[in-house]
């Protein structure tokens, strides 16, 4: 398998939301709406400006500065990057801290398993 | 241990006061008095009060032990019985509250009954309510109270009673559920159970309660509630209602989707509840005899059935028999056989099975979704629904060859006829419940709100009622997190 | 309660008829018998029926206590009991179709007893089968039958019998998890009741059964099996090793790495069957005796020796003693010693519980392995292997200082020697109980593989039972993913 | 089952050889005699030894069924409810260690039970040690004990006691879990039960014990410890407490988090351990008589409280009442009751109840972080303050109207008083077990460390005892990661 | 510690391959094989074009369009990308929807913490 | 939601480290001091030279080569790289086998979702 000179082109981004666990369905359907088809969704726990909680055990005292996050990773085709972007953030927004981020980052080659596609066929 | 002989020589010490005929001195009881009293034990008859034989004041040995077995069991249904059958439901974020809102209501009522509520509840007194004699359950000791149990130890039968004092508000627990304030339960519920609680389990129980139809020839309402139809589960279920409703919905119910965390607890807490069931039915003869055997079996049948009518009704409408429906049927079918278990015969409970198992299910999927109430873990759906149901059919379905006491106290009003007169004193005691439950908890749940407020914050409620209110989380990874 | 009163005098009213000499114008019983009647309560022996004392059709309140408990313990050992051992040994994605097959199989069973199942079972009849006459459980009340317990109410040994018909095909689902249509479970469990279980029960416990060697002097085969270890372990434990091979091996098998998704689970499950098994063992002697008293030292010394066995044999030739080791091995004691438990010695089941650490273990690790059969949680290592070991230990080591009705019914056969004759009887029975499980299972599985299929599709298989079969999961994180 | 009849013949046949009254040819006990047998099996009294009735060599069912039953109670408190309770606070990586160390002891202790424990700890012969004649239970048959119990099997009782040496150094287990090696541990336990358990439970339970107050005139110590206060909670305890110290801390002890991995499954193992103690405490009146129901009301009500009390302290303190304060606070209230079940008031159980919220929560959390020790699960901060206050407040709270043995046989020691006489023996008894469980496990802890080493390497330990030592994790996700 | 220049050039590549939870052995074997000796593997939920199912919990009814996947994330020097990307496609098609993706990104730098090794000797 | 130009440059970078769980409290006060405000993390298992355990279950055996981690995941502005990776390479240290990578990639663009800032503000 090989990818002739795609290497040096960018033409795909990957998104990674951070959001809380509750909007999930909602940036999921914000997302599919805009067509991408396409996600991958991870349990993570979120470290930040929104202050954790103590959790007390017996004797010990635990300041628990990580919080129940989600991370959504969306591979998209650029045409479709600003449009998935503003949809998470407008759908994950509750203007409360913790809301989250989203990065963007490049991708240089994607394959989808199944068939071998690849490029923008593939996601 | 060598105790015993110590306690006999004891018992005649006190005997010489309490009964001359047994002490040394005076003539000894007739061997015939003697030998009837050792039957009145095997056949939970009457003691022989008139001669003091050895047994005077003794309780039986197999009733004592089947009634403490009971009491252990009925306390299994709620810890952790309940705790897991609620909490496999709820979200992981709120998982620990339900545990915590089983065993805040658990010390609570314990001490609300030793304070005075067996007394209220037990002690004969007006038609609706006790008296004050028993408070910090005083002279409740081991002899037995014939009232109740003519061989097991009255403190035993307090003992077994306040199991169900603690099971009845905590399965409130489940229509509030991942919303309501710990400090808002605890208040409530003490309200409650002197409002709603101890005067109903006096009306229905008590020995001059008002809706003990077997055992107060003078009760207004001659009604039949074998193991708490009402008193428990109508009760209960009805105030959910009311109170979820005040309440208000959880945030984001309907939009988000609200799975249960752990359909695996949800499970393993029906199979504890089923269980602990058999000593909160049979145990309700609080003897191990005919009556006892007779509800064991009808419990048994009555949730096995209805178990597999929801699981198979689930299995035709929605193509897959679900855990949670199997799970559910068992529960509705104990429910609804509660109030009937000591009264129907083994067909009876078949057919108590069939019907828990269609009318909850058509609650909990429809008439929900109908009205919209976020009844979080269907307390109403299931209990009060069930409940509602299992009175009335015990009304239809009570037969004299299932209990002989129905034969002898309520000849008039059971004629082993499908429209007997006893339906009609069912439907009275099940309107008298509703409107004490209704009207009770609409009004405690506002004091409740006035003095400490209801419900947790917006953000509480988002992150969890485990870590905000109790500083805990359910489940840990490796590095803590 | 007051019932009591009400329930005496109604055993007078029905006695008038049936028991001319207690009637209130008849002369009344002896005392002399009514005392030995008493005392025949307290030794669980004969009932003085020559005499109707007050006791006459009332069970003896220890004893029915004992038994209602222990009924309750048996279903404790499918709900949660089973259904963990199991359950947490599946990979995540099948543990509620293992649990669903639990409870599926609960609800099915009892409706079939309820039908005819008990009547086939327990009813007298032909050698190999009962009649119809407690169909419906039709005159099965709370009066002791003593053909089975002389002081437990009958519903209450019907209801007893019926967890053991439960727990039965329950323990297949072990050797057909994560790939069996749950439709075909409920199938080949309906069938095989009729053609395996029923008739196996009645041969070796119905009173005229053509294998009970103690109750039965005109039986064929003078075997004996005390818990079941041919009607429930063999028979269960054969037809899983039969169906599994028919049903083929679970995809990935032998490629895939199929760790227990929950040890702490499985380990959970191995506490609760242990504990309940005391009901199963020591309740089968349908009295709180002598016998129960036997049984309830046996199966606690075999178990804790087999599980430590287990687990040692591990430690020596792994380096690694593991949960699961102890875990298998405590459930082999207690299937190699229910046959055994009421005919042996403490020594005995010291013996027992070195070789039931023994024997599965090794068909566990090696023989599995080497004929390749999929035979997932390991029902044919454990209770086929465990069950067929029992039987033969039972012939080799039942002693009548161990149970005095050896001595009084098997005279010829128990000779306290380890080669005593009681032996062969016990091989031809173990013969019969193979032949049965394995022609009828294989017959049954190919009638189930042509009506509705046997197995689910390779894509539900992947994906899981869960969300396939029953439209749930097992577990669920935050934000419900 | 027919076997009844069976049985009574054998006692006949053998009662021709012990009581010729009882033989045929031999003259009828007087039914005078027979009837007071058969009042004392009610009563749980002293057997008629000089007639030989009927009832001879007979164990009455009421009583035996709720030995029999407490007896699964306790096992059950070890499997799965301590299990789960220290398992659930652990970290992920280490939950089948303490599983298999809860497994690993019961087949151990059962061994050593059954070779010469329950001989040494029960059989009459020095004040501090008994005899080998019982070795491999040689003699324990289901005839009843008079000693120990009138109306229970021998064999039965064997047994219960034998649960109570089982949980005992399972105790143990949870102040040094996460870090000790396996084969230490069971090294450690089998000296122990030599040298702290066996001569401990002779000293306080064995009926020529030398600490061993209501049973035994010649005692030295008249103290009382009615399940266990001194024998199991102290020794452990205290024990638990040296070893931990031996030990040494976690790796990373105060400085990473090591929060418990599931407070689900410490609460499912609380409500567990809550049922089965009811076996431990009313159980340890060998009888479901008047004591046992005492026990049963005591155990209730100091429990609930304690588990309220903790929580409330918490509220207060730290403005959230936590799973595990309520937790806590009802194993602790349980421990304290312990000893004192037996022969307090309802009153007296709910001042121990408040007691036992509040001082071993005052351990857990200050008394530790103040001296450091890694007193892991505080095995220490609950059962060995909680056992030592337990015995203390027995001798203040003791009280004659609560148990009638007392006023026969330790009339100059209770008088109803605070400061009573008996507390006085109290405290030697607690000074002796003290001394016994420290000295004992320094040395012991050094014997074992010398042979086989106390401690896992720092990998192990890093990468945790489940992996390492039983080559087993707890949890595997899909694709068995 | 400094990184004198390197991080302008991209001699290191990330593969992140989202596959099915049963393949995940295969997988695995298949990139030992060819000498990638270090992955890092995350249990995540999958939404994409394979239908989810429905869950039915008494009353309420949820579409889960997020299935159970594997993702593998494993750092290659460039050399061996395309047999690193060959392999897992092989090792994990089915051929069956739902098969996943695999994407391919630059890494900038690697750090082994035990030995503070840097770019292709860390991976 | 226009990023103009942005997405040529990098001045973000995301740290990708793998570390041994118990040492997630040190790195995160490691990071923290040094004034990364916010992380995510999460539960990966890893494969690498650090050898695995075996596991057996009655009779079947398995080579258990993947060993629980802790993922950390941090954007940082390029002026905190250097110093980022040098405290998680100091503070996740343990010299045995095991320890973890770190792996550097750029950050075309960063969205704090609750406010909206981008680039260095919204990290
Ligand atoms: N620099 C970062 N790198 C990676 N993840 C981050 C970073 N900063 C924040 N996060 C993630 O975003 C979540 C929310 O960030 P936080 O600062 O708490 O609130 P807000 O998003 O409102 O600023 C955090 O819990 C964490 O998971
Ligand atoms: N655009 C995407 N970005 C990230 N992950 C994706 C994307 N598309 C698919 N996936 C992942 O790949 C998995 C399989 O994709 P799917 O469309 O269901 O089948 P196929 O791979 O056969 O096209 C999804 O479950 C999801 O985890
Ligand atoms: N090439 C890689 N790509 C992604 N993660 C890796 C890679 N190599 C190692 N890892 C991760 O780093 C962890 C430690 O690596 P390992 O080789 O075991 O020890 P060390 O870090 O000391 O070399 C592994 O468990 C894995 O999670």
């Amino acid at each position: 398998m090989e990818f002739p000179g795609l290497r040096t082109q960018n033409y795909m981004k990957k998104i990674e939301a951070i959001i809380k666990p509750f909007k999930l369905e909602e940036v999921k359907d914000a997302l599919s709406e805009i067509g991408v088809e396409g996600m991958t969704v991870t349990e993570v726990k979120g470290f930040g400006r929104q202050k954790g909680h103590t959790e007390i055990y017996r004797g010990s005292e635990y300041t628990v500065d990580f919080l129940p996050k989600i991370k959504i990773e969306a591979v998209v085709a650029d045409s479709r990057l600003d449009a998935a972007v503003a949809a998470i953030v407008k759908a994950a927004r509750t203007g409360k801290i913790g809301d989250g981020k989203v990065f963007v980052s490049k991708i240089d080659e994607a394959v989808r398993i199944r068939t071998e596609e690849k490029g923008e066929q593939a996601v | 241990m060598k105790k015993l002989i110590a306690f006999l020589s004891l018992i005649a010490v006190i005997s010489c006061g309490v009964f001359p005929a047994f002490a040394a001195d005076a003539p000894a009881p007739k061997l015939e008095d003697r030998v009837t009293d050792l039957e009145a034990y095997v056949t939970n008859g009457a003691r022989q009060t008139n001669a003091a034989t050895a047994l005077a004041a003794s309780p039986g040995p197999g009733h004592n032990a089947f009634q403490m077995v009971s009491a252990a069991l009925v306390l299994f249904m709620t810890l952790p019985g309940l705790a897991l059958f609620y909490g496999g439901l709820v979200r992981r974020k709120n998982i620990l509250s339900v545990m915590a809102q089983c065993l805040g209501i658990t010390g609570l009522v314990a001490i609300l009954w030793w304070l005075c509520g067996y007394s209220i509840a037990f002690h004969s007194g007006k038609p609706f309510w006790g008296t004050f004699d028993w408070a910090f359950l005083k002279g409740v000791d081991s002899t037995p109270n014939t009232d109740y149990g003519a061989w097991v130890s009255h403190n035993v039968f307090s003992m077994y009673q306040m199991m169900f004092a603690i099971i009845t508000p905590a399965l409130i627990v489940g229509a509030i559920a991942e919303r309501m304030k710990f400090s808002a339960i605890l208040l409530f519920v003490t309200i409650w159970m002197f409002v709603v609680y101890f005067p109903l389990a006096h009306m229905v129980w008590g020995i001059d309660g008002m809706m003990n139809g077997v055992w107060n020839p003078n009760a207004k309402i001659h009604a039949i509630d074998f193991a708490g139809g009402t008193v428990v589960h109508m009760s209960s279920g009805w105030s959910a209602l009311i109170l979820c409703i005040i309440l208000g919905k959880r945030l984001g119910f309907g939009k988000e989707p609200m799975p249960p965390h752990s359909m695996v607890l949800c499970m393993v807490g029906t199979g504890m509840l089923w269980v602990g069931w058999y000593g909160f039915n049979a145990g309700s003869a609080v003897a191990a005899d005919v009556v006892a055997a007779n509800a064991f079996l009808t419990t048994t049948m009555a949730t096995a059935v209805a178990s597999f009518t929801w699981g198979m009704i689930e299995y035709v409408l929605k193509g897959k028999p679900s855990i949670l429906g199997f799970c559910s049927g068992a529960v509705a079918g104990l429910v609804v056989i509660t109030p009937a278990c000591g009264f129907v015969t083994a067909n009876g409970a078949v057919i108590i099975g069939l019907i828990a198992g269609a009318i909850p299910f058509f609650f909990c999927y429809k008439v929900k979704n109908w009205f919209g109430y976020d009844d979080a873990l269907d307390t109403f759906g299931v209990h009060a629904v069930g409940g509602t149901i299992g009175a009335l059919l015990t009304g239809i379905l009570a037969r004299n060859s299932a209990n002989a006491n129905l034969a002898t106290n309520l000849k008039a009003y059971v004629t082993d006829s499908a429209l007997q007169p006893l339906v009609w004193e069912q439907l009275k005691a099940i309107g008298l419940t509703l409107c004490l439950a209704i009207v009770g908890t609409t009004v405690i749940a506002f004091i409740v709100k006035a003095v400490v407020g209801l419900r947790v914050s917006e953000e509480v409620e988002t992150i969890g009622l485990d870590l905000s209110e109790h500083g805990e989380e359910g489940y840990h990874a490796e590095g803590g997190i």
